[in-house]
């Protein structure tokens, strides 16, 4: 690529402004990848288009994802990003870092690939961004020798992550840290290897606020919760309703979905019975209230983006789990519901799909939960039932 | 399995969290009494024990380069003993036990270029997704995108000046890479002609029968052209969701005319108040125009702006929609309502208004 | 039938109750038909099944429909029941009476029929109930001699019904009785002879309380709405707080739908432009409040019950329509969704499903309306666009 | 046609209804001021002139024969010169304009058993269809079971003492006639075994195409039985409808075992305070047990008195079960809550419940 070719005066626009500018990342490196990386995105900038293509199967030996595989449109303009591949690296849970580590990783990656990174990806990857196909693995030896692994891709397990829970917030019911190493580590074959349908997510909440969108984008979204009283320090109440800032009755009760507080401007009550921990009072006064001690998670199954059938939310599937190691009872639940989708599920159906074309009903059965009505916003208003009648009748889904 | 495999070293995992969490950190775990803002990009958390955790949140570019990340660990070192994280919408916050060396971090930050910001009521890092910079997908760039709404959105970052929270987010294909189908606006990018078949291709990459089951509305049929078995593509049931490209790369979609820009609004992930719910259709469809795309800033401008002026405390976008009543939400921004706002996927009727509770 | 044969002792448990007994009214006709009829619903009651079969095509002569036929599948014990058909006599709206003209209907049914009715079925017409083959043109003779004609069966339009409205109810926001009659005798063709690819349901309620239920059973539901301000009575709302029976902060403000109303204990304030017309403050004010005085109607299209695809509930087509004589707004839509309908609507598909199936975005532009957003309760979720980018491009519905 | 025909007269409709109004209704017309209720089963309307109109309600049996019509053209002569009306639920309603006999008129509707009631927030006639009596589709008994229901919960059609109005309904196969699926409390005919076929008369009295094509789970699949074109069912696929049985009289579904009744709750059809609401599924499935299904009986009344127990006033049923949410209706009911409740039909997945806002 000659001197003049490189002029990318439409992304160079993009150095200006407040926000701190990708392209001076770019620019940044002074390496050939790079420099053809801006030409590259010079010519979409201009041509409104993209100029990448399909990524074949490239990875690591002995596992199936972890890779995303890239290659450019103008190998012949841009050839040191002729084949640009990403390295999803699984990330520590909550993302926590020392200053060394974080440097050694820079080390690897600027002596093997372009020296981009997303910090992080969508997922919670560190994205090595643009690896040559030769690279792959010399990288990832280096990765391994300095304790870090491949996150997922494909139809595999995807790299969990949580919300920095218990490390640095005060409302987490359990210990999402915790849970996301536990399961990431239980896991690692499903993550390397593509055992599935399609792709499943683990995401980890320490409470309903969902600091990492479980309930979104998770397979399974664990979201912490608690079963007894809000804890309410009055002398902090008071605190709150003489400082001002906060109208009590207007901000926190009268916003309460379930009208379960009263505030009479002097002592706050909540009828916790009637409270369904969505977290707003304790949002709002957080030196004033606190979720309750009897703590747990709910355990939420399905959501995705909208490909194929449209997006979905995670829904319930068990409204109160304890959340202590080593976590049998969630992790017997992952294994009845993988070995169902697994031996059922369609090529590219998310679980939450399959659910809902075998019917939660059916799934729950199949799996042996009992159907609770904290499963559902209602019962079905459409008389469509199908009565089993035969106890000893198998329920059998349809498998085309 | 080659005996040079069995050397390899594989499936460690992840390194263990704790050895890269602060002292401070380690010694509160679990046991966080509360927190506060000390002031726009700021947050103390307290302990049972008294302890103070000061939290400085700086914006990251996501899309960093080894230097910028060695900044960081630099700063960090120098700071707050070498302890940094990055959060679920890609900032960077650093840990400090020492309130003293919190405005000092502040100054050095801002001289690089890093504004601290984000906490509170504020908008946040937008999530977003590969783009133009590594996606085949891709039907607009990402980074320009938000680097382009950001920087007019700056004020928003700095200063936690809204009703509450405001989430952003950019796809830029109908994949939905992020949690953008929940967001209080999401930017997604969209194809808008039907795919171009490579039928000198197709039968080398891709199998027919995968790809006529892969769209969602039955649009694909096998077909034979000039001898070769391909695919042809139903116009009319074609919605230009790119999934038969997924299994296929020879039905592509990218178009320098077609592709751009759809806005999407008040969606919400989060419990508190109300439900999480789905960002719903704004603006069909903007142009491409790089590199500031100044008519999605605009528009997206334009939404935050009545918004902050219309919302009451606490209420997110979606939220501050539902009570005033999409209709009012139309009238205000001065959107225009078209059929495209109207549902016509599987659960459409579900959207139907089937009530009289409207303003007349 | 034996007097031995026609014990009826299951039956007989239903005369006794403080309720009105059907079965009394059954006894109290001392004709054959009814003794057989009571005949076979006691058979039904000892065997837990119907006795009745598929109905033929049976009618009057030019009509097809406002006739059900109907036969008896024990036509040897009970031959009087043999042939059991009912029809369906088009009642005036508003399902006013006098006793003279009661009793004509009487008398034309107990010389030709079984002297049982509905009073009334629950489209709204008076029912027939048991009629013969061959009584069916001579019962058809008598009715139109005292004015009557029959109601709607089959693929017609249906007999329309409404509430009381203005006749009895302060809250009317058009003339409902008026519109309904103006409307039947406008499609008297359509009522008698089946033009669609299935029935369709006029129902028209003079307010949002809708006490004719036209929201969730009526192909085109016609609700009376106004625009301007609810008029409040000052002196009559402090009657009420001084009664004492309403809680006017807790019943009547707090359950506001859009919180828009205010009271300080004496002032009741209503911000109208946030007001949804929801009638509830009304209803529970009757004496201090009342409904605008730019008044109209709201017609929504498509509500049914559940075959096949699902129930609806109708939705907003038009948000605001004056309703004066002689509708032409309104006759011109109805034509309009009949044209549309009609040619490309499947057989059994009501316009509900219809419209669901091409989409109504796609429904709006073939009868030529703008989309408004007071149609829909939200807008699309999903990213699914059928973009048209060629406005040439004519919209094309599948045949199939 | 015949020359017969052409004198026939045909199209006139219906009289039109001024003829009926009393003329008090007829200079009221449209000018009524306001209404209060006098005591059970009377209501007042006062018009802007001052004028006072009494309705006096009664229960009908719905199926009325000529001689009750005939009884109750006789009261509207001795109380109200002749008019009278019925209701949208099949009450009749006398319209008196003389306040002194109303009390007269009460007593002697009492002596003949139809009781006075309904107004205010009672329980009201409820809407029902044929049943055996007359439908071919029936899976219960209609006018039978609305009898034994309404022996039971009388006093709450004879005092308006709920919070709210209740509106009951019964249809008796899943065509629904009536507003069943948007009630207070519907109960629901349902068949449970899937059709039976008649491979003798199928080819003479069905369309093969049409009845494959009528079932909404497409559970039916033409074959040849012993040489003749028939049809089979998919048993795993049927959810016993009856709509193939609607188009197609061979194919029954009535079963002196297996059908049986079904409840449902929290519909409403006015926009009062909230949107109008469809009815779900409370229970699944009860045997026909006549002349007085008990079971039914006490099921309903179980739920109208832990309804009445529990809500607010003005808290229709529904609106009630949403405040205190689906499982504390489930628990203060008792009702066992199933895999049955939970819809799997097409919209299924829209009834999940996707967030954490339930009661621990
Ligand atoms: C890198 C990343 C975007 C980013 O810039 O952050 C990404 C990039 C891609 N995603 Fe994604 N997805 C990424 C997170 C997500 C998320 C968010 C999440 O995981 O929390 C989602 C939404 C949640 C979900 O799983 O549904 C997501 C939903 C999809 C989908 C739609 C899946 C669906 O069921 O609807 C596809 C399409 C597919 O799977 O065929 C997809 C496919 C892709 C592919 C592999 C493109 C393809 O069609 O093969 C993209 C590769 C881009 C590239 O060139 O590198 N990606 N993708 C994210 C992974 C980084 C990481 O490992 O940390
Ligand atoms: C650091 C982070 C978690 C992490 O492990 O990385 C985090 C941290 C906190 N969140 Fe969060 N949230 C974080 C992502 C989220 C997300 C996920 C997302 O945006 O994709 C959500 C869901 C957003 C949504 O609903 O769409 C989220 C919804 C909340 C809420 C609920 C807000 C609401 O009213 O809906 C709270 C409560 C509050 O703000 O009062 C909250 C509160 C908090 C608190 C106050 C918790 C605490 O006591 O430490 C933390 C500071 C909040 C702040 O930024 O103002 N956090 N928080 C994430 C920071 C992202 C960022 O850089 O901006
Ligand atoms: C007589 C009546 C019930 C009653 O006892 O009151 C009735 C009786 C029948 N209805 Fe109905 N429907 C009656 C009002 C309704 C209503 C209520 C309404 O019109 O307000 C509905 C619900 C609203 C709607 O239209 O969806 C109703 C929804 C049905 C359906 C389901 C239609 C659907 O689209 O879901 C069917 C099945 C069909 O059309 O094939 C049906 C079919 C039938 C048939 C003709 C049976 C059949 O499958 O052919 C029944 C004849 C019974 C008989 O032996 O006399 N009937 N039917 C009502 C008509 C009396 C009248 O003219 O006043
Ligand atoms: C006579 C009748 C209309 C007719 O033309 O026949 C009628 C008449 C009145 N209705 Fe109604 N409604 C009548 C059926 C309905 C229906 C339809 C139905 O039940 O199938 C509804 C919708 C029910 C539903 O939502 O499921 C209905 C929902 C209302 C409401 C709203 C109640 C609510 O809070 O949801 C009111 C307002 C009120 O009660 O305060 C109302 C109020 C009234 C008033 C007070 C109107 C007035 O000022 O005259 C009348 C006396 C009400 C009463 O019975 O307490 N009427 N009313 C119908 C009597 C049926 C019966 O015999 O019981
Ligand atoms: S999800 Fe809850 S526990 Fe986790 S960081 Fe957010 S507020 Fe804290
Ligand atoms: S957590 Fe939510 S539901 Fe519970 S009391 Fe607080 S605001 Fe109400
Ligand atoms: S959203 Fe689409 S274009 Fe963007 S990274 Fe994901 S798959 Fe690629
Ligand atoms: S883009 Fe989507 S809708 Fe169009 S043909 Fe491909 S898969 Fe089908
Ligand atoms: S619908 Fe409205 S106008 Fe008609 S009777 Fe009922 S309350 Fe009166
Ligand atoms: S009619 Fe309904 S929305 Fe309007 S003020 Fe009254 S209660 Fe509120
Ligand atoms: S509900 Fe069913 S069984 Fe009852 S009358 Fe209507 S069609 Fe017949
Ligand atoms: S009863 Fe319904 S589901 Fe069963 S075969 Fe008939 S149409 Fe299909």
């Amino acid at each position: 690529m000659s001197e003049k070719e490189l002029k990318t005066p439409l992304v160079d626009e993009l150095e200006e402004g407040p926000w701190p500018s990708f392209v001076k990342e770019i620019k940044s490196l002074d390496n050939p990848k790079a420099k053809d990386l801006l030409g590259v995105l010079e010519r979409s900038y201009r041509d409104k288009v993209g100029h990448w293509k399909h990524g074949g199967l490239v990875g690591v030996m002995g596992y199936g994802g972890g890779v995303i595989g890239r290659y450019n449109d103008l190998p012949d303009e841009f050839p040191e990003v002729a084949a640009f591949h990403t390295l999803r690296v699984n990330h520590p849970a909550g993302w926590f870092y020392t200053s060394d580590v974080l440097r050694k990783l820079c080390d690897v990656w600027e002596e093997h690939g372009s020296g981009l990174t997303n910090m992080h990806g969508s997922t919670g990857d560190i994205i090595f961004l643009g690896c040559s196909t030769e690279e792959l693995e010399p990288t990832f030896k280096k990765l391994t020798e300095l304790g870090f692994d491949l996150g997922g891709s494909g139809s595999c397990l995807r790299t969990p992550s949580c919300c920095n829970g218990m490390a640095r917030c005060e409302w987490a019911c359990y210990d999402t840290m915790a849970l996301t190493y536990d399961l990431t580590m239980e896991y690692q074959d499903e993550l390397h290897r593509p055992p599935f349908p399609y792709k499943f997510k683990f995401k980890m909440a320490g409470c309903a606020n969902d600091c990492v969108a479980s309930i979104a984008r998770a397979d399974m979204s664990i979201i912490g919760t608690w079963k007894d009283e809000i804890r309410i320090d009055a002398d902090a109440v008071k605190e709150y309703a003489e400082a001002g800032d906060l109208d009590i009755l207007v901000d926190v009760v009268s916003r309460c979905p379930t009208k379960c507080m009263s505030w009479d401007g002097q002592e706050l009550l909540i009828d916790d019975a009637d409270c369904v921990k969505c977290m707003h009072c304790i949002n709002a006064m957080p030196k004033a209230l606190a979720p309750g001690k009897d703590r747990g998670a709910t355990i939420l199954v399905g959501s995705k983006a909208p490909i194929i059938g449209g997006a979905l939310l995670s829904s319930v599937m068990v409204p109160f789990l304890k959340m202590e190691p080593p976590y049998e009872d969630l992790k017997e639940l992952v294994d009845a519901l993988w070995e169902l989708w697994g031996e059922h599920g369609k090529n590219r159906e998310r679980i939450g799909e399959f659910i809902q074309r075998i019917g939660l009903g059916n799934f729950l059965d199949q799996i042996g939960l009992d159907p609770t009505p904290e499963m559902i916003a209602q019962p079905r208003a459409n008389p469509y039932i199908f009565y089993e009648l035969d106890d000893e009748d198998e329920y059998e889904d349809d498998e085309d | 399995m080659s005996t040079n495999l069995k050397k390899r070293v594989t499936d460690i995992g992840p390194p263990h969290y704790e050895q890269f969490l602060p002292p401070i950190i380690k010694e509160n775990y679990g046991k966080w009494k509360y927190h506060y803002f000390m002031r726009a990009g700021v947050m103390v958390h307290v302990g049972e024990s008294g302890d103070q955790l000061y939290t400085v949140r700086a914006a990251s570019p996501r899309l960093c380069s080894v230097h910028t990340i060695r900044f960081f660990a630099d700063l960090a070192d120098e700071f707050c003993d070498g302890y940094l994280r990055f959060t679920s919408r890609n900032n960077v916050e650093f840990l400090l036990s020492d309130e003293s060396k919190v405005e000092p971090l502040i100054e050095r930050l801002a001289k690089e270029g890093f504004p601290v910001g984000g906490f509170g009521n504020s908008i946040s890092n937008p999530v977003h997704t590969q783009g133009w910079i590594h996606c085949h997908s891709a039907a607009s760039d990402a980074s320009g995108v938000v680097k382009a709404l950001m920087d007019d959105l700056f004020e928003y970052f700095a200063e936690p000046k809204l009703p509450a929270k405001l989430r952003l987010a950019f796809a830029c294909c109908l994949n939905m890479c992020g949690a953008v189908h929940c967001s209080d606006i999401a930017i997604l990018g969209v194809h808008r002609r039907i795919p171009e078949i490579n039928n000198e291709t197709i039968r080398a990459q891709c199998e027919i029968p995968t790809t006529v089951a892969s769209c969602p509305t039955g649009a694909i049929r096998p077909t034979t052209v000039n001898g070769t078995k391909s695919v042809e593509v139903i116009e009319e049931q074609c919605m230009f969701c790119a999934n038969c490209y997924t299994v296929c790369p020879s039905m592509t979609l990218n178009d320098p005319e077609m592709d751009g820009l759809s806005i999407w609004v008040g969606g919400k992930v989060s419990n508190a108040r109300t439900e999480p719910k789905f960002s719903k259709l704004a603006i069909p469809y903007i142009p491409n125009n790089p590199p500031r795309w100044p008519e999605v800033v605009e528009a997206v401008r334009n939404i935050v702006e009545v918004y902050a002026a219309g919302a009451q405390k606490f209420e997110r976008l979606g939220e501050w929609i539902e009570r005033i009543g999409w209709p009012k939400f139309f009238e205000l921004t001065g959107i225009e309502f078209t059929k495209y706002h109207i549902d016509d996927f599987s659960h459409a009727g579900e959207t139907f208004k089937r009530s009289l509770h409207f303003r007349q």
